[in-house]
Order: C-alpha cells, then structure tokens, then sequence
C-alpha cells in the first residue's frame, strides 16, 4: 500500500537560504560581558514530518532510528552529529538530517507504517547556543527552558507570534528552532534584536 | 528656600553625587538616589500639582504608589510621558520634568476659578445640565459639544505627545514555582524559605531598593537576605518591577522598569520589560498602605501620611516640614513622631482623636515632644500655598461631637495616619471578596488556597513594634464645616458623597460612578476606605455590608509599550514568498495581505497601479506572464480514505478522479454557506496536494483536522500544511506552453502529456519541479511548483526562457483583472455570507453524497430567489467603475434602493472598458439591464452600467483548454 | 489561563484555539440524514451553561491535537483536558 | 440656557434638571436634590415585568411608559442598575451598518439618541465626534466602500477621509506610510460618537420612575411562573411576582434566565469581551478610530482617558474578566495606530459577558412562550442600539408584533438561514 514518494527531492545547488542578504557575521549588541550567544542558520538540511498510523507508532519510531541512527524511542527524542528526531505530537515526528537523501530513506524504513511529508524546503533551522540562550529564548515563546523541563534532545511543538514553531534541545546551552521558512526573515530579526542585550555572534 | 535636607541619614542617597534636573525650565539639585518628590521637598517646594477638577495647589502627600496629587510629566527624546508619580521618579543629572495641569504655572493656576463653582460643580452636576435648547441652531447635541469642548481641555492631567517612542520594549516569559510580590521583610524571608527548600523563585519589588516598610535598624537583615537570594542560581530578585495581573492558571503580569532611572541606556537594554510570569504558588507580601483621615482642609500642601513623613527623612534624609504636628487615630503615628524628632524635627503637637493611649504610644509622645492631644482633632487648616495653621478641638469620637473653641497650630506639616490598609488588590483581582477586620479596621485578602498565600503587612500582621497597638479608632472623617477631601485627585469631598446617597447613588459602584471617587491614577488606594466608610456612616450600615468596588489590573498603571512589547512596528509577524527579493528587486510594489507580502503590480518608472497592471493584463491575454502563487495555501492530504475525506469536505465528488490530475473543488461551512474553494491535485492513488486560498490557509487546515479527529476518528487519513514548502508560479497566456517547451526536461508538456488538469513532473534548469495545467486567467496557463529553495532559481529560468516570447511578471492587480474578466471569484465574492447558488457554483453541488453544509444548503434563506447572486458588469460610459460601488435602478437625483454591490473592478484590456463583478438581487434575472453604479461615499461616480454574465471573456474556456 | 495538553504539558492559552461546545460538536447528525431540526439544533443552538462546560481546544501552537477540556465558565477552572480522536 | 423638556402631568413631580436648578440647589447647600429614582417594594402584580436593569431593560420600560401607555410596569434587576454591560461598555454610538436588515434600526437608535438629553432630562453627553474606521489595503478600502454607500443609499450619514485630513484630525496617528498596514484612509460617519454609558442606565431610569415605573434593584429572577405553557409571573429573591407579559432583557445572562424558563438551547453563546481605560490625559483624539488591520476601536473620554477595547477573549465565559493574551494584542494594536502612545499607561482594565448570537445580530421578539419576549444577542455593539432596542422592544410587546425595524430580528430566522451576518463568519459567535 505504500505510496511511491511524492518528490521535490533533494537540494541542489540551486537551493537559496530565506536569509540571503539578512545573514551578517560578525559581533553585535552589548558586548561588555563578549557575546553571551551565538546564533547560526543550518542550512541547507533535509527535513520531514513523520506521522504513523494508529497502531504502528512504534514501528515508525524503529523506522526513523534505522534510517537516521538515533537512539530514538516511540518517546524519545534524539540527536546526534548528523541527524536529529523529536516527537511533536503523538505519532508525529519532526526528523532532520545532513543527509539529504532522508526523505527518501525514510520513506522506504515506514513503508505502510507512517505518513513522509517532506520539508525540507519549507523549514528553517537556527541555532542559538552559549550561557544565554534560554533567556533570549524566553523572550520569545511561553516555554519553559530550564533544564530539567526541557532536557537535552528533546522537541517540541509551539508558536511565535501566532506562527507555528518547532524547538530542539541539541545541547547543554544549545537549541534549534524551526521555523516557516516564509517567516523565517521576520524570526531571524526578532531573535537578534532579542539576543542584542546579551550581546551575541551570528557565525 | 530652606533647605529641608539633614546633615546626616537617608539610606538611599549618596551625599557626594550632586544631581541637577529640571521641572519646568527651573534647576534644582538633588541627591543620587532621591526620588523627585524628596529632592523637591529637600529644596523646600510645596506645591506639586493641581487636582483634577478644581485645580486645587497639591502637594506630595505619600512616599511611594499611592501618590494621588503630585505627577508630572517626563520627556525623553522628545517622547512625553505623562502623569508620573514623583514618588516614583528617580532624579538623574538632566532629567527634565514638567509639571501638569495648570496654566500658565504650577503656582498661578488660572483654571483654579473653577473652585468657585462651589457647591454649583458637586458630583453629578454634569449630568442636570448643559442639555441646551431644544429649538434653534444649538438643538440637539450642538450646545453640550460646545461645552464638553471646553470641559475637555480643562479636564486630563498631562498632555500626551505625537512624537513615535522609539524606546525598546521587550517581553519575557519566567516561570516558577513560588512568585514572592513585594520585597519587604514578609516578602524576603518567604523568599529565603522557599529558596532553601530548593523551590525555584521569583521576587518581585516595585520600589528600587529591598526591605520595604522596615525600620532603618533592619538594614542588615535585609542586607543578608539579598545576599543569601543572589547567590542561589534559582532565585530571580527583580526589583523596579511591579506585580500588576494575576491572571488565570496563576499566570501574573508585571512591568520591569530598567532605563528610566538611567541618564544612559546600555546598549541593547530595553526601557521595559513585559515578565509574564507562571507560577506555581503565589506569596503575597505587598505590605499596607497608610491611609489619610478626612477633615476640612485636608489637601492642603504640607498635610501628609505620617508614615511618608517618617521615611521622606529616613530614606533620603529630608524633613517634610520644619514644624510638624500630627494627627492620628492609631498608634503608628507615634512612632514617626518620635524618630522624626531623633533626626532633629521639631514636632509641635500630636492630636489624637482617641481619647487615651497606651503606655507604648506614651513613651513614644513624650520621646517625640510637643503637646499631646488627646481627644481631639483638626477642624481646619490654613495657608495660602501650603499650610500654615491649623484648628484643632477637642473630640469626642463616639459622638462624633465637638466641644469647647477651637485652636490654632501654627505649623508647615501635618503628619496623618487614619490607619492601615492591607494592599489585597491582587488577591481581589479574581474576584473573591476581602474580608473586613473589625480590629485593623481594614479588609484582609480573602483566604488563601492552595494557589497562593499572603505574608507580613498585606496579611493583616501589622507589626509596629512591642507595646504598639495596630487597631486604629473607627474614625475615618472628622465631620466639621469646609471641603473635605476624600479622593485628592478627583476633587470628591465628603459631601460629594453624602449628596450621591441624598440622590439614591448608595451602591459603592454607584457611588464610584457617580462621583469618581477611586477613579483617578492612584486607583482610590488613599481614598476608598474613607469614601465607603462614609457611605456606611449614611446608610447607617457596617462597613462590610457596603463592600469595596472591584478590584482590576492594573495594580498600578503600567506602560502600554510594555504590554505591548514585540508584537508592532518592525516586530510584527510577515511572511515572503522565496521569490521576494526578486519581486522587489524589478520594482514591484508589496501588498500586506494578513501576514504575508505580494507583488500588487511592478511598476516601470513612472507607472500607475492601474497603467501597470493593464499592461501585464494585456501580456498575459496576449503572450505569457508570470505571477507568483506561492502563498496558496497547501496541504498534503495523504492515506487510504484521502478520497473519501475530499468527498465529505468538498461539494463535489473526488473518488474517480484519476492520478495525476486535478480538479476545482468547493467547500461549504456546516451551515450550508460557501467557505472556501481551490484546486486539489491526486499525486497518487492515496495522496492529494490540496490548495486553498491564501486568506483561508490556516482555517481550512483546521477545520479539515477538526473533522478528522472530532467528527471522523475511524477515517485513515493524514494531514500536513506543506504551504511553506513549495515556492509556485503560475505561468499564463497563449505562449506559455511553449515557454514550458523551451526550458522543461524529463517530461513533454504537449496537450497530450499534460492536458487540462493533468499534471506532470519534470525539471527546470536542473531543479525537480511539478506542473499542473489549471487557469485563473482563463487563459492556457499552468502552476509550476518547486521546493521553496528552488523558487526564485526555476522563476528566473521561466523569466530567461520567456524572454523571447517577451514574457512579463504580473501582480495581484492583473491577476485580478483577467480572473473579473472570467468571472471567477475570491475571497471578494466567497464573503461568507454566499451560497454556492448565488455564485453559480451550484453545478458543484453533488446529489449523490451527502457533504460538510449539504444538510442545510437548502433551507429557505439560502434559495430565496431575492438573493443577490453573481452577474458581471461593465461601464457603459466608459467611466472608472469602482468596487464598492451599489447597483441602482435609479439616476443619481434618486436612486432608489441598492440592488447590490460590486465586488471588484478592473479596467479590461480584452473589452477594453472598465468592468466588474457584482453580487445583486435576483442577478440572473437582470442579465441586460442598463442599471448604474453608485458610489457616493468615494468617487460621487453614478456610472451607466449593463448587467451581463459573470463570463465575460472567452465564456466556453476555450483558450484555457486549448 | 493554562491548558494542560495531555501530550504537551500545561501551556499557555495562547497556543490555543477555541472550536466550541464538545457535546454539540459530538452530537453532529449523520450526514445522510434529512433530519432538519436536528442540523438546524446542532448548527445553531447551544446551551451555553454557567459552570462547567465541556469544550473543544485545539492545541493549534503545539501538537494541533484537539483536546475536550472541562472548564467552569463562571471560575475559568479547568478540570480536565483530554485528547479527542485517534489517540497514539 | 436651556428649555426643559417637561413632564408629563400626573407624573411624579421630583425635581426638574436644568442650570437653574442646579444653581438654587447650591445656595442651599444641595439639601433638596431628591433619589433620581424610588426604591419602591415589589408590588404582587404588573401588567409587563421586565428582567434586566441593563440599558435595553431601562429603555423599554420607559418607551412603554411614554410612548405605548404602559405603565404598570416593573423592571427587575438582581445587582444595583448599570452593573451590566451598559456599565462597561466602549460607549461607541453609530449606525455605519452595512446590511439591510440593521440599517434603518440603527439609524432609527441613532435619531433617537440625538435627542436623548432632551427626551429624559438628563445630559447623557452624547457627543456627535464622529467615528472612522481606518482601511488599509485596496480590496479593504473597497469593503469600506461598500458600507458607505450602503449608508448613504439608505439616508445615514457616510464620507471617506484620507490621510492628509486624518493628520490634522488625529495628530498622533501614524500616517507615515512605513507601518506594516499602511493606512489608505478612512470611512467615517460623522454623526457617531460617544455617550456616558452610566448616564443613559441612570437617565433611562429616572425617566421610566418619573413616568411610574417601579425599579427594584437587588431584585433577582430565581424562576418563572407558568400556566402551561403560558408564562404568567417570576419567582425572585425577593419573593414571586406575578405579570401578564415578562419581557427578558438580560444579556450576557440570557442563557441562564431563559434556562428557567424552560427555554435549554439558544442561538447565543455568553463570551467575555475586556474594555481599557488609560490615564487621563489632555485632549489628543477627538474622534473614534477603528483598526482595520486588526481589530481595535478607541476614543477619548470627557474625564481624558483612552477608552478601548478590540477582539472577545474567545472562549464561554461568564467571568467578567479576561486573560492577558488578549490585553497584549490590543496594546499592540493601539500602539500599531498611536506609536507615541507607548509611554501612556494603563489605568484599568475589565471585562462584560457578552451574549454573542450565531450570525452577530440581535434578537427582539415575542415568544418562545406565551407571555414571554425575548431581547438579545447583542454581541459587543448593543450600547448603541440602546434606545432602540428599548423602542422596539416596548413595540414588540405592548402591541404583540414587531415593528418593521425589528421584524427581521427573529428567534428562527437562524434555523430559516435567514441571517443578518455583518461578519460573515457564520454560527461561531466568538468570532463575531
Ligand atoms: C467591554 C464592552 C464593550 C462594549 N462596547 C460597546 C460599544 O462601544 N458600543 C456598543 O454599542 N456596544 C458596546 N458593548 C455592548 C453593549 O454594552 C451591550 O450590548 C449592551 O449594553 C447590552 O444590553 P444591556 O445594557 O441591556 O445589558 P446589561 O447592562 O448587561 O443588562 C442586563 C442586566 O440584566 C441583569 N440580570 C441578569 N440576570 C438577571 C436575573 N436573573 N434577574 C434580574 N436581573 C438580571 C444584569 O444584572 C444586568 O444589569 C460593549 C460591551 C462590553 C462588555
Ligand atoms: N510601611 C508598611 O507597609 C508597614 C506597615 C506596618 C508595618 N510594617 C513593618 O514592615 C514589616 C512588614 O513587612 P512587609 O514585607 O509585610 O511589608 P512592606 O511594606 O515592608 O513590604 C511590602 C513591599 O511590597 C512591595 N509591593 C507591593 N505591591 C507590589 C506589587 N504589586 N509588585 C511588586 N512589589 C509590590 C512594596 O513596594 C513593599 O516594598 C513588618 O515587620 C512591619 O513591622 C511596615
Ligand atoms: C467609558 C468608560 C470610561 C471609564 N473610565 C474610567 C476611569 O477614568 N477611571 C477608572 O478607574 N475606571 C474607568 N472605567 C472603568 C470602571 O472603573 C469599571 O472598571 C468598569 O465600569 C467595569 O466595572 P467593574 O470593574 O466594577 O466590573 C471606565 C469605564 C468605562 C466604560
Ligand atoms: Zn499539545
């Protein structure tokens, strides 16, 4: 029954970032204590939405691990050096990999088991990451970052402004955040302007 | 002028950092550390505002957020802030103030005539009058907008400015399981606690320095309990914030001030800072506020809470007077006489209307010196700009009888305690009721829950030291000839009071409204318990019969920036397509349609809108253009029962539609109106790419996930929103084929491949992309999607392998044109309030299925044959129509009533007139008519139109499916 | 107000949208059915009780699960929230 | 100076408002000011109990009063007169109503609001400022369009502005052109405005006592008396009272009084919508402005506060108060509009339950039982309808009929899909 994956496949080098123009290295904001923050676009990295059938959760979850290897479980997320997976909603896993043959990999590991939409186009990942993140994180969305709520590698699901948002916690001070690669430019200047009392470095 | 400043004490200023500042023009020096009401009282001004109403000279009669008289207004960068406390204000070198409501000063007032109005301006006077004549050019409303002109200007406190604050404002989200309100000694200590106990915590203090209310002597406890708290990585201490919500599911507001105080602002800092604050447990140990007692010529500038008194010199080290008296009905008072006596005040007399006092207040009097009366009260005060005199005789508080003359005490402050009021405010916010203590004379938060608990002052434990007795007598006015305040800044006496229970005002609510007592910026925190009491006194009803009024956020009023924080100007949320920056970069004009940005029209120098989009109109009609659709909203609708869900959700039927193509679907609301229509393409046996409108995205999403989990749980189907993952263009026109021919590999796109409605997938210049022949225009014409990344690399290969067919970007302006000219609709026409009939989208409607709205498309109102329904339009005279614009049957002298309206308007290139769509009644029957457009409100255009079909060009589709 | 989402954890009211009466949305007609009063009742009426009330949320900036919470409209109280439809 | 209205002969004989009146009352010390209404005893019977001392109540008594000859009349209201959304409301006055159904009711409220002053003696300051409704897109300035000439083809009072006369208007108004929905003009109806709400509760009510009518306050509808069907009497906190006609004016109560009655489902949802005031401030806003971009409608009172409010929290409720997520987006959206506002400050905010209908517009009408009649769903915009609702209302129940501005304001036409939905959002009422 598995469908033949429906491919807007890869990225090619013709693949722009959303924040092209918008993307500025360098140290900025109050630096009198350096740059507590630093903030990073991952790009380009291939993205998908998994989202199992009832009933077959965890053979999805066993799917995803084989095709990424991560140490997921039906609930628990995951990262590693090259890929990462985060449940978001029951059933529903945000995947993403270097690889960019994930959709396609991913595809075949579910097979009847879940539903592969691809996204790797339709997101942006940033990651902020040093002694400050969670509070410039707080500034933006009504989550609760403190460690032992938000432990390491795990995803969730929530919005900026009224626009939906993904966060991962890839380490101990570091989180990546997925957002609408439409909004994407808007976000990007939010999190800066956020960040300028810490002081921060976009690298 | 005196300088009111000791040598030595005041906890808060640094004696060797000089500040200079300005009110009105005017330089005064002050101290680091002062606030602006001590550095005035150090430099010996009185008056520091005028009331409300009767522009009465005030002065500053608290130390801290219940300050009623003395605001100002603080300019920075040109930016006004009015009515700030000068209690609040920290003085920096070069801070500029401005005193308010007055004019031409703050000392010659001229509005202060207005005190003669007397007994003429008591509460409720607006109301008996200024109804004017009810004949003659004043009739009507005319004469009372003649007067609330002027009332208007005399009313407000300070004037507002139209300068843009530049300032920052920032939000921040905390969470806790113990939020302390108030760093008093209550507050810190619940804090300590808490915090050893590994609890994560939260205080907030409003004022800028720790320890509240205490004593000078608890300098060091309250040193090491800051101390301790900072060092615990689980303590956030946040002082200059106040605590001003309590919201549902304990979720609190507060406003963290940062710069104000600041002559500098660090780089990055905001002004304010939004805390939203979720917490577990609440403490609240927001102290209590003293409160004044009511007498005849109690505003004037130099009577003030004797607990400010005491602290005007604790804490920055300045007398309020050189000659002090006060007047009490607690034992507090004795207290601030006798310290204020320590640092070297002069206190003339006490007068207490209790006729005995205990050994503690005893000791204290004869510490403070001066003459101790007992058993009496202040009948009067005197003094031109500030007291001079008062009257004092003897009382008898039972009775509320005066007896023997009164006499005359020469003083410059008057230092009054009418007792405590717990600061229950937040606890109230939700609703529960305080309690009223007969002891304390006062209302006590409601009882605590399990949400949250109340600590120190604020629960009613008023400590003021051993021997001291917190119960005050149950005097709240001295009742005696001559106005007597209750609410300073709205100039509402006792008689104002006493006068809404005469007219039937006897509900506190009322009384509130009718008198506005407890209105004003301070919230009524001098003056309810004095205004109800009195009300009681009236009613002859114990006070808590009577009640409080509401309690509301704010506690104290708090900055709209603030609240506002990161949600307008350059914050608020948009959305571009990935072909943005080309649309802008060729000179296109952006539309803000919701939260996304659209090219409207791109504009060759010195273009109109309407010149530019003819233009790409008429390239489309002849040759190719180019419009990105990549806000189309799209979601992947994917899993066995895919079709049967399309089936149920659309109008029409999508099981036999075959792979790889597409059809127009319609969706109708459960109430049988349209809701949204677009194309749905099968990409697969059990997968479909769904589109919808770009205004509707996110509400068709949800309702499609509504019915599968609420209504459809058994259905296998899932959904994604994929909008942001593909970039679209839509290329159309008679040469778009053979564009697609020139530059599409891996797939042919003749009619035969890739018929209308059919769908292929091929490459662009080396990117994967997928093609669906469909038209909006009506003309040949196709969506090319691609990943979003991709966008703007396979727009310039459609814009490069067009350009031998002169090939030309559109925006939504032509894109409206050319789908006018083929009647199709949008958001314009599908408004909500149509039917799939008036639409003629009835062809659409399945009988063989039941569907989302089929049970209810059929009632009367929705086939009642008056209902307006689509018909096109087009200007006879070859006038501009406009959309907006009313059908009538009549010339422009009288047009009788409206059949209708236009639902937008182009100028077509094609029949070469202006031409519309418009929803009328009974339209199908008007088919012909000569009829006008009226437009009276905008263009006073009366336009001759005929009525045709909603078809306008090419009405069989033949060029789109040629 | 704080929503408990049984897959999230207790959020923040914002991320949430609002779908109405849980037992009239439950109480949907078959479809296929001509049964007028019954459309006419479940499009139309409500009984918009003061106290507790059993309604639809979307946990729309979240999971986007729909969730039956129970709440007092007079209190704002929330009792339960519970996750509606194919649960995993 | 100013010519009293008069009372009618035989009717109480309290004393008349005027600037005369007010000046003699101060010589003698305002002793002689009298309650503006009686706090009479609940009689045994009225020929119309009227439940509900919220504006449209008050209106109705006194039109039966004065206008229909009914005065055998009592109003019951179970807190202090004004408690309801009369008291709490933005006090925005218009009649710029796009669909034909609401126009000439509307219209016919705002006549009767130019004399209102007059008509009770008593100074409900009506001020006629006007209201603009800013738009900001094309498509939206042609849906502005269309409710002017909606206006004008029926007799109402419609014009556009544009930005160069919205400068001069309303100077802290960003016209700039660089915010994110930049504003393209305006439709404003100049004979809006605003009115003190407590004033209209309170003028309603000393005229409809003038003209004999008994207002009981602290008076609650606990239940109804029924003959079959028939509804005949209510029981009250203050014991049963017996009426040939009840009239239901209630409001955000409308589900739970009418519960009583038997009466379980209505086309009406109870939602709470907040209100704000700032600090008062000088004069700096002479008009209503509302906001096409998002949703928001401030004015400036007399006293010089900013009052606002913009969209319902939401969700049922019949708390009275709100929840921060919404405060929020309503500062943002005043300062969207008013950037120089940011430094102005929140004084107070509150909230009213609200009774939102399925299509947004209200209901005056007989039924659904014998003896009973039925005002409501007046959403977030019954302030201005006040004195013709109360109009129609009294209509409605002294002659058995509606009149003609009423007629299409039905119980059925919801089930009959022939609603009057000015939003267009169908039968979720919270988003009306
Ligand atoms: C925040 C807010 C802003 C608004 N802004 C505007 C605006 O700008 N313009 C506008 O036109 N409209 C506005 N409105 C709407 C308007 O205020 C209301 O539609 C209108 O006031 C409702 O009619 P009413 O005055 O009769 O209601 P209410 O004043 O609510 O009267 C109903 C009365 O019934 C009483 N009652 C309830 N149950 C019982 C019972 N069992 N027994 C006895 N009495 C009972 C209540 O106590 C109440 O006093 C606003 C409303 C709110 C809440
Ligand atoms: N001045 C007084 O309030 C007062 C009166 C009687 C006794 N005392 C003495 O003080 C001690 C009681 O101390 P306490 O801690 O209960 O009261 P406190 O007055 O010392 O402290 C309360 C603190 O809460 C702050 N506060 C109030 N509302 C706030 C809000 N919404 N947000 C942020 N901060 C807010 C106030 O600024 C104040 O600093 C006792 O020992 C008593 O002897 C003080
Ligand atoms: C038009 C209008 C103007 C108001 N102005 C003020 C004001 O200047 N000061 C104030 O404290 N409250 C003001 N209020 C709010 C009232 O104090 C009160 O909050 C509101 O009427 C709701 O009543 P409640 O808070 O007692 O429930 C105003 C209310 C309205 C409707
Ligand atoms: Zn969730």
């Amino acid at each position: 029954m598995a469908e033949p994956f429906i491919s807007t496949p890869v990225i090619t080098d013709a693949a722009e970032s959303p924040l092209v123009g918008h993307y500025e290295q360098g140290t900025f904001g109050n630096l009198d204590r350096g740059a507590q923050v630093t903030l990073t676009e991952r790009f380009p990295l291939a993205i998908c939405d998994v989202f199992a059938w009832t009933g077959s959760e965890t053979k999805s979850a066993n799917a995803i691990k084989r095709a990424t290897k991560l140490a997921l479980t039906k609930t628990r997320d995951a990262v590693s050096e090259d890929a990462q997976a985060f449940r978001h909603a029951p059933g529903r896993w945000t995947v993403i990999a270097i690889d960019p043959a994930l959709p396609e990999t991913l595809t075949t590991a579910v097979g009847d088991n879940a539903t592969v939409v691809d996204l790797s186009h339709g997101r942006t990942v940033l990651r902020i990451d040093g002694g400050q993140s969670r509070r410039v994180l707080s500034k933006l969305f009504p989550i609760d970052f403190k460690s032992d709520c938000f432990p390491l590698e795990k995803g969730i699901a929530t919005k900026h402004h009224e626009i939906f948002a993904q966060i991962q916690r890839v380490g101990d001070d570091a989180f990546d955040i997925i957002v609408f690669r439409s909004y994407a430019r808007a976000f990007w200047h939010a999190l800066r302007r956020s960040s300028e009392e810490v002081g921060y470095a976009v690298e | 002028m005196t300088s009111h400043r000791r040598p030595e004490g005041g906890s808060a200023i640094d004696r060797d950092d000089t500040v200079g500042f300005t009110v009105d023009g005017r330089q005064y020096f002050g101290l680091a550390g002062d606030t602006l009401a001590a550095a005035l009282l150090a430099n010996g001004v009185r008056v520091m505002g005028r009331s409300f109403k009767y522009h009465r000279p005030r002065g500053v009669v608290a130390i801290g957020v219940d300050e009623p008289n003395a605001l100002f207004t603080v300019t920075t960068d040109g930016v006004r802030e009015p009515n700030v406390r000068a209690t609040e204000i920290e003085v920096f070198d070069g801070l500029a103030v401005e005193s308010q409501n007055r004019w031409p000063s703050l000392d010659n007032d001229l509005m202060a005539v207005n005190q003669l109005g007397g007994k003429a301006l008591a509460a409720g006077f607006y109301y008996k009058t200024f109804m004017g004549p009810v004949i003659g050019p004043l009739k009507g409303t005319r004469f009372w907008m003649m007067c609330e002109h002027v009332i208007r200007r005399a009313a407000g406190l300070g004037r507002p400015g139209t300068a843009r604050d530049e300032s920052r404002y920032e939000r921040i989200n905390a969470f806790c399981d113990l939020l302390v309100v108030g760093g008093g000694l209550a507050g810190l200590h619940t804090a300590l606690e808490a915090s050893e106990a590994g609890k994560r915590v939260i205080v907030c203090e409003l004022e800028p320095r720790w320890g509240g209310g205490a004593d000078g002597k608890k300098e060091s406890e309250i040193r090491q309990i800051v101390d301790s708290l900072e060092s615990k990585p689980d303590v956030t201490l946040l002082n200059r914030t106040t605590v001003w919500g309590w919201y549902d599911g304990n979720t609190l507001a507060a406003t963290e001030r940062i710069t104000d105080h600041l002559r500098t602002a660090p780089e990055g800092a905001p002004r304010h800072r939004h805390w939203v604050i979720r917490t577990g447990h609440v403490a609240l140990a927001t102290g209590a506020l003293e409160r004044p007692i009511v007498f005849p010529g109690n505003d004037r500038p130099g009577v003030m809470l004797a607990d400010a008194g005491h602290r005007y010199a604790e804490t920055f080290g300045v007398l309020p007077g050189q000659h002090l008296t006060v007047l009490t009905n607690n034992d507090s008072a004795y207290q601030a006489a006798a310290a204020l006596r320590h640092v070297g005040a002069n206190i003339r007399a006490i007068i207490d209307v209790r006729p005995e006092i205990g050994a503690g207040a005893q000791r204290l009097a004869d510490r403070a010196g001066g003459a101790l009366k007992l058993g009496h009260a202040v009948v009067g005060t005197s003094g031109a700009k500030g007291l001079k005199t008062i009257s004092v005789a003897r009382y008898n508080h039972q009775t509320k009888s005066f007896s023997g003359g009164s006499e005359q005490i020469e003083t410059d402050c008057l230092l009054v305690s009418g007792g405590w009021s717990p600061v229950v405010h937040l606890a109230s916010q939700a609703g529960a009721q305080p309690i009223w203590d007969e002891a304390l004379q006062a209302f006590l938060p409601p009882d605590p829950d399990k949400h949250w608990s109340v600590h120190g002052a604020a629960a009613g434990d008023l400590d003021f030291g051993h021997d001291l007795s917190p119960a005050p007598a149950p005097v709240f006015e001295i009742r005696h000839p001559g106005k007597a305040f209750v609410d300073f800044q709205h100039d509402v006496t006792a008689d104002d009071v006493r006068l809404a229970h005469q007219e039937g005002f006897r509900s506190v609510e009322h009384l509130k409204r009718y008198t506005t007592l407890g209105m004003a910026t301070d919230q009524g925190k001098t003056s309810n318990i004095a205004g109800l009491a009195i009300m009681a006194d009236a009613l002859k009803m114990p006070i808590p019969e009577v009640g409080t009024t509401r309690f509301r956020p704010p506690y104290t009023a708090a900055s709209l920036g603030a609240i506002a924080a990161e949600r307008y100007g350059d914050l608020f949320p948009h959305r571009l397509t990935p072909m943005h920056d080309w649309h802008t970069d060729h000179g296109a004009r952006m539309y803000a349609a919701g939260h996304w940005e659209r090219p409207e029209s791109y504009n060759r120098t010195g273009e109109t809108v309407e010149q530019a989009y003819v233009c790409e109109a008429k390239i489309v009609r002849q040759g190719v253009g180019l419009v990105d659709v990549s806000t189309l909203g799209k979601i992947d609708i994917a899993g066995p029962d895919a079709a049967e869900f399309l089936n149920r959700v659309y109008t029409n039927g999508f099981a036999k539609l075959p792979v790889n193509k597409a059809r127009y679907g319609l969706m109708l609301r459960e109430d049988g109106f349209a809701m949204d229509d677009g194309t749905t393409w099968r990409l697969a046996k059990n997968r479909f790419l769904m589109t919808t409108t770009t205004a509707n995205a996110g509400k068709v999403m949800s309702h499609l996930e509504l019915c599968l989990d609420v209504h459809w749980p058994d259905l296998r189907v899932h959904v994604t929103s994929v909008t942001d993952q593909w970039a679209g263009a839509a290329i159309a026109g008679p040469k778009s084929r053979e564009v697609l021919a020139s530059c599409v590999t891996g797939t042919a796109v003749d009619n035969d491949a890739l018929p209308f409605m059919g769908i292929v997938h091929g490459t662009i210049s080396g990117v994967p992309v997928m093609i669906c022949r469909l038209s909006f225009s009506g003309e040949l014409a196709y969506e090319v999607y691609c990943g979003a990344h991709h966008g703007t690399h396979v727009w310039e290969a459609l814009m490069t392998a067009g350009k031998p067919f002169a090939i030309a970007p559109y925006g939504l302006e032509a894109l409206g044109t050319l789908r006018i000219e083929k009647g199709h609709v949008t958001a314009a026409e599908i408004d909500g309030r149509t039917t799939a009939r008036d639409l003629h989208l009835d062809w659409m409607l399945s009988s063989k299925k039941p569907f989302v709205g089929s049970a209810m498309m059929d009632r009367e109102g929705l086939t009642d044959k008056s209902r307006w329904t689509l018909v096109g339009v087009v200007s006879r005279s070859g006038e501009k129509l406009h959309g907006g614009a009313h059908v009538v049957a009549g010339d422009r002298d009288e047009p009788g009533a409206s059949l209708g309206h236009l639902t937008a308007m182009a100028f077509s290139p094609e029949m070469n007139a202006y031409v519309g769509l418009a929803l009328i009644e009974d339209g199908e029957s008007r088919i012909g008519q000569h009829l006008y457009a009226a437009d009276p409100v905008r263009s006073q255009t009366h336009i001759p139109i005929e009525i045709v079909s909603h078809h306008m060009v090419d009405p069989k589709g033949e060029r789109m499916h040629g | 107000m704080i929503i408990a989402c049984p897959f999230c954890g207790p959020r923040d009211l914002s991320e949430f949208t609002y779908c109405g009466d849980a037992d009239n949305l439950a109480a949907r007609p078959d479809p296929a059915a001509t049964d007028q009063a019954a459309w006419n009742a479940y499009v139309y009426d409500r009984t918009n009780p003061a106290g507790e009330h059993a309604e639809i949320w979307q946990h729309s900036g979240g999971c986007r699960k729909f969730l039956r919470v129970v709440r007092s409209t007079v209190t704002h109280e929330i009792e339960s929230a519970e996750m509606v439809g194919p649960k995993a | 100076m100013q010519i009293a209205g008069g009372v009618p002969k035989g009717l109480s004989s309290m004393a008349e408002y005027s600037a005369l009146s007010i000046v003699k009352n101060a010589l003698t010390g305002n002793r002689d000011w009298k309650p503006a209404w009686r706090k009479p005893e609940p009689k045994p019977a009225y020929d119309v109990i009227i439940i509900g001392g919220g504006g449209h109540g008050l209106s109705t008594a006194y039109y039966l009063a004065s206008e229909f000859g009914v005065r055998n009349v009592a109003v019951l209201e179970k807190g202090w007169v004004g408690s309801g959304n009369i008291g709490r409301n933005t006090t925005i006055v218009r009649s710029n109503y796009l669909l034909p159904g609401n126009t000439p009711f509307y219209e016919h409220s705002m006549k009767l609001w130019e004399n209102l002053s007059h008509e009770l003696n008593y100074n409900v300051m009506f001020s006629q400022r006007g209201i603009i409704n800013l738009f900001h897109t094309p498509a939206q300035e042609d849906d502005h369009a269309r409710r002017g000439n909606a206006m004008i083809l029926q007799g109402v009072d419609a014009r556009f502005v544009r930005p160069p006369e919205l400068k001069r208007r309303v100077p802290a108004l960003n016209v700039s052109g660089s915010s994110r929905f930049p504003i393209l003009g305006g439709l404003e109806q100049p004979r809006a405005g605003t009115a003190r709400h407590d004033a209209v509760a309170w003028g309603y009510a000393r005229g409809a006592d003038r003209r004999g009518v008994d207002i009981i306050e602290n008076c609650e509808v606990t239940g109804f008396v029924r003959e079959g069907d028939q509804v005949t009497g209510v029981e009250t906190s203050r014991g049963r009272i017996h009426a040939r006609k009840v009239a239901v004016a209630v409001a955000g109560s409308t589900s739970r009084v009418m519960a009583m009655a038997g009466i379980e489902r209505l086309p009406i949802e109870s939602h709470v919508l907040q209100a704000f005031v700032t600090e008062s401030v000088k004069p700096c806003l002479d008009t209503v402005v509302t906001y096409g971009g998002g949703h928001l409608y401030i004015s400036q009172s007399d006293k010089g506060s900013l009052v606002f409010g913009g969209d319902i929290d939401g969700y049922n409720s019949y708390a009275q108060r709100g929840n921060l997520p919404i405060v929020e987006d309503v500062m943002s959206e005043v300062l969207e509009l008013f950037p120089a506002f940011a430094k102005l400050r929140l004084l107070r905010s509150w909230g009213g339950i609200m009774d939102m209908s399925m299509d947004g517009s209200p209901i005056i009408t007989r039924g659904p039982l014998p003896g009973l009649y039925l005002n409501a769903g007046w959403c977030y915009g019954g302030f201005k309808a006040t004195p013709a609702s109360g109009w129609c209302f009294a209509h409605t129940i002294a002659r058995d009929e509606p009149h003609p501005f009423n007629a299409p304001f039905t119980l059925d036409r919801f089930h009959r899909g022939t609603v009057i939905d000015e939003k267009g959002q169908g039968a979720t009422p919270w988003k009306h």
